[in-house]
């Protein structure tokens, strides 16, 4: 076939282009007629069908998403917002950071080593591009029943790659989640997080300017991988039929991304690079529209200069290819050659593929002959925008009526002893050792905590013992039954793991894991999780900085639970005041902060017990969560709480037996005088954490919880070898922790 | 008593990172001439009885659900005369 | 003069700016190597850190063995030079003949990450002189080609010889023949380890303890012994 | 142009625990008849010229330097005839 060029498209404005099979509707192709005033060239089709799928233009989810901006809070630390390829905070110091989540759902389902792995590989590229060295990653999981044969195929695979990859690149895992449940059964969750470093001075942006400056793709060639892989994998449900020409999933080379990352820092480091864009979905047509979109200028690029790893590939191919670790840079004239010569000492492949013009135009040629001319914008930034009807499923109302109240309860302390036994074994509330011993958690030797703790969290600083702290955390079945409260329960949650550790909260990525945004019962989901989650940031004081949406999570008809992930990153100014989750000293108080109520709908009591889910999720109280995290942070920095774990899911039963267990000692319980032991135990209820106070704090601690209105329960000391509430059971510790630590192993090793 | 083998190579459009990491190493070790290097694994199946068709079927499925993930990986199946002499491989026994 | 450590860095090494972290920390000056320059600068002595390097391809160390510098590494280290190989460091003086055996996949086909008790085996090795024989330290792990394994004769001979370092204690983490954790060479110059003694020199990070400065501590008295440097 | 293949098995009295993983799945996958399973590698290296003697003893001789660790492993080298047909071995392109 010869040469679709731009002079050739002008002068055959019938001939048919196959723009429905690349996921294109109709209005859609006509726009993109209109805005060239021709029709597209094949190439040209091909960039406007990767960058206006739903992956990448966010057509379903933008008008929800503008929420996040709009009803930002006030906050002097965010440096750069949402739009670029992750936020900025100011942590103090001359520091910044930045962190961002990423999902790669479908290509792990499919290829769960390979897909878990370019994940990591992706949100990485992401945070280098801003400027920043990575220091850590994260990695929410959800799988279908643990005890599913094809579990056993995709986690595995999945934990695997995610730690093949991020061990390789050195970067160590600080924390995550793992979630099983049925409704991921043909879908699994696999969300990644990232964090980087960099100093105020150090933050570059994906924009091309400067007339005359070198536009230069350097890292691994160009292959035939992933094509189509954008609006495929994650655009659509599976069993759509497309012409599978080339492998739609990615070989990933953590080598060659290790390589990228030093050989990048050191570019930045000598201030050689004007612009930077990582080059991840949708690949070339991505990065250099994003760049000249992004910038002053137009650009010019000569596509046939890209270093092929198949020579066979078309320039369309090349466009849409999303082979790994690439990045491409905008670079003065003057610094191309020791540009060049640093990539060739880490032995990384750079070539000059074009420049930034003066026009307002992205030019592309091929052999010379123009096969690209549009403006950049329409591309990357003015895809279309859709307001996708939304409604309330009918049955939501069915569901919250089901309320886990009526469930039957033990009937005494012999019947609590066996829930709570069963509870602690169940899949999601057992050790994930099994999966996270799989990932080096010390590499970069800066990691102060990790998983199990409730944040992981590194010091950035080693002369004065800055740190930041992030958790993540979301839960589906809460967002089932009120996606709103869902929304705000993750946040919440978040917000209060990295509070538990001693770090203050400053803000907030996401993960907005749904069904499909054609289903409107889904699209109702998805808007009420964004308003929850931005109505909460705001009160929470914690924008939300960036994150991704990834929808069409769903097999056949059925979509997975709306499940928004959140991560908080928080900031402490000393590392050696964090407060660990270990019951680490007998004798010590045990005290619970908060408040008890009878909330066990969507709670992990529920499910193991009784398999059910109905009713209401926990209330949210954003004011007690910011007063407890208060509490949990001066306590920490004023050396009056040795240890501190938050409560969520499986209640002060699975908190309290974690922080035993960790620590290697017991506990005596009692129950307070006019709470029913089962609630206690059992309860969901949000806005609580235990402490472990010394004896000599307890008067100061209490007296500070007092003065700011914060309920503090003496509920029992650290004390012996088992956990006993007194008047119920006792659990030996070694019985607990067989419980507990066996059952991952048993279903997967 | 049949031994088979079972080769699995990544797809030629596949990116190879080892293949490539040997290549890139070649001419520092001054081995020049060779244009490509893929790196796959190999799979030798003990069986307890005859190599005949329908224990051939059965390895080619093992091969294609299990031994290989055919989104990225191609195979081969075939039966290696064991003991036989004049096989066309010259076994090397190194000796350390 | 403070000791001048080298820490020679790879393409793909991950631990060696931890590796530099924990020298300094010890007291010395840590000197860094590129693996395309064959100068060894006049180092006093030399880490190979842990990490990927080549992405582990082909097999761990296999790619790196061929590195300019580790010509004349090998030379050095024949004439005495105090060498260091942590995880893919040791690895690659496996790969190098400087110290004998090899190192395959972990026998549960994981990658493990976990604190390690250790027992220290001989004090006779310029990295183990701090410590005393028998004596049990925690130090991290994380490998996933972290399998020692040598032919009966070799493995004779190293225990005969006392030339097993350390050992794994509660529990062999990667099926390592012999429980070993360590070895080093007849002259006791070249040590090569699997767990991680760099992650372990500050209390707050990495694992609890600072048995790892132990390491460093080791070979600064050593090279103070054979005058090299003041202590 | 011509293909060398280079094989590479760990010895055999070196654990193999990646043919013993795939060894025990079988049953639990409905595949029984199988003794023994061992995995190693394949190497394809395109020549940029023919496959003559002086060609296969410097293969032979990075193989055993580089390619294989004959402190652990037993390689093999042979010549495939790329694109022959009648090749004894079934070449399956998988349908993803
Ligand atoms: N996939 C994973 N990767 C890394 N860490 C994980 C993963 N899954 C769980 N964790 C860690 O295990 C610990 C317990 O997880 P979880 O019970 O979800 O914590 P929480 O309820 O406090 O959010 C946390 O430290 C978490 O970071
Ligand atoms: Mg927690």
């Amino acid at each position: 076939m010869s040469l679709d060029t731009t002079k050739h498209a002008a002068g055959t404005p019938d001939t048919p282009l196959p723009w429905a099979e690349l996921g294109l509707k109709e209005d859609e192709y006509g726009r993109i007629r209109e805005i060239l005033g021709r029709r597209p060239t094949g190439a040209e089709l091909a960039m406007y069908s990767v960058m206006w799928s739903e992956h990448c233009s966010y057509k379903s989810s933008k008008v929800h998403l503008k929420q996040f901006g709009e009803k930002a809070p006030e906050n002097t630390a965010l440096l750069v917002g949402i739009g670029e390829n992750a936020g900025v905070v100011d942590v103090g110091q001359g520091y910044a950071v930045t962190f961002k989540v990423e999902s790669h759902n479908h290509p792990s389902y499919i290829e769960p080593y390979q897909g878990a792995a370019t994940g990591v590989g992706g949100i990485v590229r992401d945070i280098l591009a801003m400027g920043a060295r990575p220091v850590a990653v994260m990695d929410p999981l959800r799988f279908g029943a643990a005890d599913h044969p094809d579990t056993k195929r995709v986690l595995p695979g999945v934990v695997a790659g995610i730690g093949g990859y991020g061990n390789c690149l050195g970067l160590p895992n600080i924390g995550g989640e793992v979630v099983f449940d049925p409704c991921y059964q043909g879908n699994p969750l696999v969300n990644a997080l990232c964090v980087g470093v960099m100093k105020h001075e150090d933050i570059h942006l994906a924009k091309a300017s400067g007339t005359g400056n070198q536009v230069i793709l350097y890292g691994a060639r160009t292959g035939g991988d992933g094509i189509g892989g954008v609006s495929v994998l994650a655009s659509e449900t599976f069993d759509s039929t497309g012409p599978a020409k080339r492998p739609a999933v990615q070989v990933g080379d953590p080598f060659q991304e290790k390589l990228l990352i030093e050989c990048t820092l050191e570019l930045f480091a000598e201030g050689l690079v004007t612009g930077i864009q990582d080059l991840g979905g949708a690949g070339l047509s991505c990065a250099t529209s994003e760049l000249a979109s992004a910038g002053s200028g137009g650009m010019r690029v000569e596509l046939d200069r890209v270093p092929l790893r198949d020579s066979s590939l078309s320039p369309e191919e090349i466009l849409m290819s999303e082979s790994q670790e690439r990045m491409c840079a905008v670079v003065e004239p003057a610094k191309v050659a020791r540009f060049l010569e640093i990539c060739e000492k880490w032995d990384v492949l750079a070539t000059v593929i074009g420049e930034v013009t003066e026009g307002d135009r992205l030019e592309i040629t091929w052999h010379g002959e123009q096969i690209v001319d549009v403006p950049p914008r329409t591309v990357a930034h003015e895809g279309p925008v859709y307001q996708r009807p939304y409604a309330r499923p009918e049955w939501q109302d069915a569901l919250q009526a089901d309320d886990a109240a009526r469930l039957p309860r033990p009937a005494g302390g012999e019947e609590l002893r066996e829930q709570v036994l069963k509870l602690v074994a169940s899949p999601n509330q057992a050790s994930k050792a099994w999966i996270t011993d799989q990932y080096d958690r010390f590499v970069q030797g800066n990691t102060v905590l990790a998983q199990p703790e409730d944040s992981g969290m590194v010091r950035i600083d080693e002369e004065t013992g800055l740190g930041v702290a992030v958790a993540t955390d979301g839960n589906g079945r809460y967002a089932k039954l009120d996606p709103y409260t869902g929304a705000q329960l993750a946040l919440a949650e978040s917000y209060r793991n990295v509070a538990a550790t001693g770090a203050r909260p400053l803000a907030v990525t996401d993960c907005l894991n749904f069904g499909s945004p054609e289903d409107p019962g889904v699209m109702w989901q998805f808007a009420e999780a964004c308003r929850g989650l931005a109505d909460g940031c705001r009160e929470l004081g914690t924008p939300v900085t960036g994150g991704n949406v990834s929808l069409y999570n769903q097999t056949g008809e059925t979509a997975v639970h709306p499940t928004p992930v959140v991560g908080v990153l928080g900031v402490i100014d000393d590392v050696a005041r964090r407060t660990p989750m270990a019951f680490a000293e007998p004798g010590q108080l045990v005290y619970l902060l908060g408040e008890t109520r009878e909330e066990l709908g969507g709670s992990a009591w529920s499910q193991v017990v009784h398999g059910h889910l109905g009713g209401l999720p926990p209330a949210v109280d954003l004011d007690r969560e910011k007063l407890l995290a208060d509490i949990l942070i001066s306590g920490s920095r004023d050396g009056m709480i040795d240890a501190a774990h938050d409560l969520s899911d499986g209640g002060l039963v699975q908190a309290v037996t974690e922080s035993c267990l960790k620590g290697g000692n017991g506990v005596r319980l009692v129950v307070p005088d006019g709470l029913d032991p089962f609630v206690l135990l059992f309860s969901e209820s949000a806005g609580r954490a235990v402490v472990a106070v010394p004896r000599s704090e307890e008067l100061r601690f209490t007296d500070m919880c007092g003065a700011r209105g914060l309920p503090a329960t003496r509920i029992g000391v650290v004390d012996g070898d088992a956990v006993e509430v007194q008047g119920q059971f006792s659990l030996p510790l070694a019985e607990v922790r067989e419980a507990y630590e066996a059952t991952i192993p048993a279903l997967l090793a | 008593m049949a031994r088979v083998v079972v080769d699995v190579m990544l797809k030629p459009e596949i990116l190879d990172p080892q293949g490539q990491a040997v290549q890139r190493a070649l001419p520092r070790l001054g081995f020049g001439g060779i244009s490509d290097v893929r790196q796959g694994k190999r799979f030798e199946l003990e069986l307890d009885g005859p190599a005949d068709d329908a224990a051939l079927a059965r390895i080619h499925e093992l091969a294609e659900t299990f031994l290989a993930n055919t989104v990225i990986e191609d195979f081969t199946v075939r039966v290696e005369e064991t003991g036989a002499a004049g096989s066309p491989a010259e076994t090397v026994r190194a000796v350390s | 003069m403070t000791a001048r450590i080298g820490v020679i860095t790879f393409p793909g090494s991950l631990d060696d700016r931890d590796t530099h972290r924990a020298i300094r920390l010890a007291g010395a000056e840590p000197v860094a190597l590129w693996h395309r320059d064959r100068d060894l600068q006049g180092v006093d002595a030399t880490v190979l850190p842990g990490g990927f390097s080549y992405g582990d391809y082909l097999r761990a160390g296999a790619i790196s063995r061929f590195s300019p510098v580790m010509e004349s590494l090998v030379e050095a280290a024949r004439d005495g030079l105090p060498v260091l190989g942590i995880c893919n460091g040791f690895q690659v003086l496996t790969e190098s003949h400087l110290l004998p055996g090899a190192m395959v996949r972990n026998d549960h086909l994981h990658f493990v990450c976990r604190e390690q008790k250790l027992r220290v085996e001989t004090a006779a090795t310029a990295w183990t002189g701090d410590f005393t024989a028998g004596q049990e330290i925690h130090i991290p792990l994380k490998n996933m080609d972290g399998r020692y394994v040598a032919d009966e004769r070799t493995l004779d001979e190293l225990e005969a010889e006392g030339r097993v370092v350390f050992r794994y204690l509660d529990g062999n983490p990667n099926g390592s023949l012999r429980d070993i954790a360590g070895i080093t060479n007849e002259a006791g110059n070249v040590v090569g380890l699997m767990p991680h003694p760099e992650h372990a020199v500050e209390p707050l990070i990495g694992t609890a303890g600072t048995d790892g400065l132990g390491f460093f501590t080791s070979v600064l008295r050593t090279l103070s012994t054979v005058g090299k440097v003041s202590a």
